[in-house]
């Protein structure tokens, strides 16, 4: 970082220069309309001095013209913002399919990460320029929030949930991390940097310090998979007590009772964690719960496995993300 | 300073402004009260959303005809104290105390009822905090936060009967010394909105803890 | 400046001499003397909030964040906020200035139910009692917004005592906010109609409507997170069952129109104070107080806009998003009424019109930059970052506290019978501004930046810009304790100030300063319009003689 | 522009001045009570014989209609907001309106998470 006064934040994603932008249109409105009543208020000031001590103001007391006119002008200035504002807000929440997934996981006071491959990082975030990257983030403990100013966004990392972020980092170099929910004593300790790294550089990192490589994400979960005798249940064949995964992750599945639901990160977690919240059609509530029994790192892992089994042959995300884009059953 | 003496408090111009002001005053209490009832019956919607299946099934762990006949009682109290601010209005002395005798041992039933209902629920470990059981296990988690809202709306709905029964108690003194006629009633009159308040509150009580889901 | 010829004595019956016992005040049923029991106690809140700033400021000087540990820091900011949000800035206006003023300002003898308000002021020391307890006892570190399942589960502070003290806080205001309004609807004079109601009134009507709905909410919200706590029932704890979010909901839906207890008081203060110096009619009178309405009801449905990055729904947050964006309006119709109102005035520049110009001023920039975080997109970036903060201070302090200080400045001759040294007074109002904008503007620089709030230490990149908001948060607390002292001394020596120094239209300057205990010798009758100075003749011969009474002297101002 | 306001201001003392309520002169006879309670021992009962049919998702709306039209009973007849002034009307209104600011706008962030991910 460059010593000194810095009055302007690096710009390193594809949404930092559309959110600059927006910022300067609002700078423009606000510093309009800050000197038109600043300087309005030094003009009256010297204009309308008292002269005399028994002097008093014109009788100039209403006007419905004036009062619309500054009720309607201000509001469609700030219509601009708001559509402006939430065009943005949405692109920020529709990673494009084919965004490579990094899963994060805050608890107090760090961030772990876990790159599909296997990679693993604390505090620390490696990613490839010019490449979308959607983040898919869990708490273990309380609301953290994950921050990188560079990139001019941040989202909740929400205990019970999955919240996503993604981004295309279009600079390399390295930019502050931060959570910016307040979390507890080390709040301010809760953070690292952002690595943005060539395509070649991150391919290199990726491979990892050990010789034969990591282990991958989807394969760590499927080893889980059998030590928590998930597979006893959860035959392939639907021959077993619970339902086959086969297939199950970004479809719909019909639940007892007549409703179905998406069976997207949300539903795997919830089915895991509260298995008896919904119960597929035809089967029994039978699953015990494997709340703290599994940690969130495990839960990322075996969600990675379900996914892996959704669609052997492309490659684990590319039909989830696009079923995902289309509305759930309300 | 003999505000407690004379029926018109000194800051008042005539009766019909002081009557005007206390109602004006115990509607508005009202309108605080649908809030604060409010905070719970949202949460109480949000987490009934969230598990719809589990809500279903530990409902299904109250005991539905107590809870009718306890709507029942609470109405017939309502019936007793809407009589007893007419014979106020009416100026018949009375009536007004064995109205608001009445209306007592109503309310008070109602809360027996409720505290049988309860201790049995401790019986079942369904009183969360207090060993807490439920089967099947893996539904304990929400389970446990019905009842943490059934607890916290009955509760609060007992409390708020419990100081009624107060204000009833105070309100059966005055009556005793004659202090209510048909010029000054006010106390008695605001006091039946406040029970009849109550009352409301239970109405929407009972269909959502008790009744929506007793069919599955 | 008009301690003309007739007055130079107070006057012989008054509220402050009516009985000199501690019972006399202690059990007065009087709103002019429980005013002024919440007046000593919100200042004593103030300077104990105050005191936690400059020790997060100081803090904040270095990088590294040294001076305190990360523990205490965050309770430091902590208890600011509770402190200063709960028991000074909600209560402040409303609860001293707003007891004194109604009442006087309607023609009534005292509020609807007096026995109440001064119950509410019992209250209210209850629950700040709890709340001292809970910082003596070592505090808590949830910051002020308890966010679950932080608050209800993880944090190690006095998180129930704090609760509690909000929580039996919340039945002050709820029964103030009560009073006001049955005061407003069935006590006013004969001839004080509706649009003839001072704009102080129909703000703080609007206000105790935000009490009276908005408080038990967060009364209950904060109740389950004590019982989560207590019983460890998971209403908001997601590892039980519980969703955070929820809290967030129940939270905002009071704390953001709280933000509104705040503001609005304020406005009508300036609203007050604008015509008076400016011996103008307020311009668009049913527009401001329709604005004011506007801004209670409106201030409602916003609440979701501190929830943009909390998972909040997209649908969810862009009719927020929207609805956020209605609250420029009515915001805007005010501050362009109180400048048609000085134009074509005749202004004079006394230290309440000071701070009514500074409210003006910083409450521009605050509502401007509230733009930015109603704005989708933008609140990504910049939220829970400095910037946030600095815009809420701007909000909070440039505009409530400065309404508030003006307020006080404005009535004071009226609530003590005596004036202030107006040079002095004009200086603490010059330093206050300063000191302000140094110690927040910045911030919105940090903000921008990237800085987020509640970081007990920093990269070092930002070391400048703390430096200067911790050098302007010194002239800040400076300020502050001028006017304190100023007015301790007025008490006793400063000049009588006779029943409308200023002069001023409304019916609280009509009878003695002090006022005597029932406020008016007689019922007042109202016959003229709202801030009307040429329709009064006993307004203008009042003028005519101060006029010819200073002429030869010729003192200059 | 002196009309408007004139038109205005007669508004809203039309709302606050119809504060003389005599209650007491208008308030129901104990005949109208009696019809109101038996009616409401009527819809008690009826509301537990119908939350034993399944009706499916129907059976939420039911109940809550049922307790909806009891409610409004003891509001309007004993609370005796019929006979009220408007301003009384207008304070019970308002706190429904805010009951329905906080669930409705609470709710439209819970339902409409699916929307759009």
């Amino acid at each position: 970082m460059q010593p000194g006064l810095q009055l302007f934040p690096d710009s390193a994603s594809t949404f930092a220069s559309s959110v600059d932008w927006l910022f300067a249109y609002l700078m423009a409105v606000s510093i309009f309309f800050g000197l038109l009543i600043c300087l309005g208020l030094i003009y009256i000031a010297f204009r309308y001095h008292r002269r005399a001590p028994d002097e008093v103001g014109a009788d100039v007391h209403s006007s419905t013209l004036l009062e619309v006119g500054w009720m309607v002008v201000p509001f469609l200035l700030c219509l601009v913002m708001f559509f402006w504002g939430a065009e943005i807000y949405i692109a920020e929440r529709q990673p494009p399919s084919q965004a490579m997934e990094v899963y994060v996981v805050g608890k107090q006071w760090m961030w772990k990460l876990q790159h599909t491959e296997g990679r693993k990082e604390i505090n620390e975030l490696h990613v490839p320029v010019n490449r979308p990257v959607k983040l898919v983030m869990a708490s273990e403990d309380v609301i953290h929030d994950f921050y990188v100013p560079a990139f001019r966004l941040k989202e909740d990392v929400v205990p019970g949930r999955y919240t996503t972020l993604w981004f295309q980092a279009t600079k390399t170099g390295q930019y502050h991390l931060f959570c910016s929910q307040y979390c507890g004593t080390n709040h301010a300790l809760m953070g690292g940097w952002v690595y943005v790294m060539e395509p070649a550089a991150y391919e290199a990192w990726l491979g990892g310090e050990s010789a034969n490589g990591p282990v991958s994400l989807a394969a760590g979960g499927e080893q889980l998979f059998n030590s928590l005798a998930c597979h006893t249940c959860h035959q392939p064949d639907n021959k077993g007590r619970g339902p086959s995964l086969m297939g199950v992750y970004g479809s719909t599945v019909k639940l007892e009772g007549g409703q179905t639901v998406l069976a997207d990160n949300q539903y795997i977690r919830e089915s895991i964690l509260q298995p008896s919240a919904k119960i597929v059609e035809g089967y029994q509530p039978l699953m015990p719960t494997f709340q703290g029994l599994v940690t969130e790192d495990q839960l990322l892992q075996l969600m990675a496995y379900v996914k892996s089994l959704g669609a052997p042959a492309t490659g684990p995300s590319v039909p989830a993300t696009a079923a995902k884009a289309k509305p759930a059953a309300k | 300073m003999s505000e407690s003496e004379s029926i018109l408090r000194g800051h008042f111009r005539d009766l019909p402004q002081q009557r005007a002001t206390a109602t004006l005053g115990m509607w508005i209490f009202m309108a605080t009260e649908i809030m604060f009832f409010g905070g719970l019956f949202l949460t109480y919607t949000v987490n009934r959303a969230a598990y719809p299946g589990i809500f279903a099934e530990a409902s299904h762990h109250l005991n539905v005809v107590l809870g009718t006949v306890n709507t029942a009682v609470l109405i017939c109290s309502s019936m007793t104290m809407a009589m007893a601010v007419y014979c106020s209005h009416k100026g018949r002395q009375k009536a007004l105390s064995i109205y608001l005798i009445l209306t007592m041992i109503l309310g008070l039933g109602f809360l027996g009822i409720k505290a049988a209902e309860w201790t049995e629920h401790f019986q079942h470990h369904l009183v969360p905090g207090f060993n807490f059981q439920f089967s099947p296990a893996a539904a304990a988690g929400p389970a446990q936060l019905y009842f943490s809202l059934y607890f916290a709306m009955t509760g609060m709905h007992a409390l708020h009967m419990i100081i009624g029964l107060g204000i009833l108690t105070f309100l059966l003194i005055e009556s005793f010394r004659a202090r209510y006629t048909p010029e000054y009633n006010t106390p008695v009159e605001l006091s039946g909105i406040y029970w009849h308040f109550v009352d409301i509150i239970w109405i929407y009580l009972f269909p959502l803890l008790y009744l929506i889901d007793i069919h599955k | 400046m008009s301690s003309s010829a007739q007055t130079l004595a107070l006057p012989r019956k008054n509220y402050l001499n009516e009985g000199y016992g501690v019972k006399s005040w202690l059990l007065t049923t009087d709103h002019k003397r429980i005013a002024l029991l919440y007046l000593v106690v919100v200042t004593f809140f103030f300077f104990v909030g105050g005191f936690f700033a400059v020790l997060i400021r100081i803090n904040l000087l270095t990088p590294a964040g040294t001076f305190v540990s990360a523990e205490t820091y965050n309770r430091l900011f902590t208890m600011h906020g509770i402190t200063m949000v709960f028991f000074f800035l909600i209560p402040s206006i409303p609860a001293v200035l707003g007891n004194f003023l109604i009442p006087m300002m309607i023609g009534a003898r005292d509020l609807a139910f007096p026995r109440l308000n001064l119950l509410s002021w019992y209250i209210y020391v209850a629950g700040g009692l709890f709340t001292l307890y809970s910082q003596l006892a070592g505090g808590v570190d949830t910051g002020w917004t308890f966010y679950t399942p932080l608050s209800s589960v993880y944090a190690n502070g006095h998180v129930v005592a704090a609760a509690l003290g909000i929580f039996i806080t919340g039945f002050s205001s709820i029964l103030t906010g009560l009073n006001f309004i049955v005061t407003i609807h069935t006590m006013r004079a004969p001839g004080m109609t509706w649009f003839r109601l001072p704009l102080f009134v129909w703000t703080h009507y609007a206000t105790s409507v935000i009490f009276i709905l908005g408080t038990p909410v967060i009364a209950i919200a904060i109740a389950l997170v004590a019982m989560e706590r207590i019983f460890h029932i998971g209403f908001f704890n997601p590892a039980w069952g519980g969703d955070p979010i929820l809290f967030q909901h129940l939270f905002w839906f009071y704390s953001h129109p709280a933000v509104y207890i705040m503001i609005l008081p304020a406005m009508g203060v300036v609203s007050e104070i604008v015509p008076t110096f400016a011996r103008k009619r307020l311009f668009g009178y049913h527009f401001v107080a329709a604005a004011s309405f506007g801004i209670a009801v409106i201030g409602f449905l916003v609440w979701g806009h501190h929830m943009f990055v909390s998972s909040e729904s997209v649908y969810s947050a862009m009719s927020f998003s929207f609805l956020s964006y209605l609250v420029a309006i009515p915001s805007a119709v005010k501050v362009f009424n109180w400048m048609a109102t000085l134009y074509k005035g005749s202004v004079s520049y006394q230290t309440p019109m000071l701070y009514a110009m500074g409210f003006i001023g910083l409450f521009v920039i605050g509502g401007l930059t509230g733009l930015f975080l109603a704005c989708l997109g933008m609140d990504v970036h910049v939220h829970d970052t400095y910037f946030v903060i600095a815009h809420f201070h701007y909000i909070m302090v440039g505009g409530a506290v400065m309404g508030y200080m003006g307020g006080l400045h404005y009535w004071w001759p009226k609530i003590s019978g005596r004036l202030y040294s107006e040079s002095l007074a004009k200086f603490a109002a010059l330093v206050l501004f300063v000191g302000f904008n140094l110690t927040f503007f910045p911030q919105f620089v940090l903000g921008y930046m990237g800085m987020p709030r509640r970081y007990h230490s920093y990269p070092p990149e930002f070391q400048v810009l703390n430096v200067m908001s911790t050098a302007g948060a010194s002239i800040l607390g400076i300020g502050y304790l001028l006017p304190m002292a100023y007015f301790i001394w007025s008490m006793r020596y400063g000049p009588i100030a006779g029943p409308n120094p200023w002069p001023a239209t409304g019916l609280e300057w009509q009878t003695s300063s002090p006022p005597p205990p029932e406020n008016f010798e007689v019922t007042p009758v109202v016959t003229w319009e709202p801030y009307d100075f040429s329709g009064r003749p006993d307004l203008m011969a009042e003028l005519a003689a101060q006029a010819r009474a200073e002429r030869p002297v010729s003192e200059g101002q | 522009m002196s009309g408007h306001n004139e038109r205005l201001q007669e508004a809203a003392e039309k709302i606050d001045d119809q504060m003389a309520i005599h209650a007491d002169e208008h308030s129901p006879s104990p005949k109208a009570y009696l019809a109101v309670f038996l009616t409401l021992l009527c819809l008690t009962f009826l509301t537990y014989e119908v939350a034993l049919i399944n009706l499916g998702k129907w059976n939420v709306v039911v109940a809550l209609a049922i307790a909806f039209v009891k409610s409004t009973l003891v509001a309007l007849v004993f609370m005796h907001v019929y006979q009220s002034s408007r301003r009384t009307k207008l304070v019970v209104v308002a706190g429904l309106v805010w009951l329905f600011f906080l669930i409705f706008l609470t709710m439209s962030d819970y339902l409409t998470r699916h929307w759009l991910y």
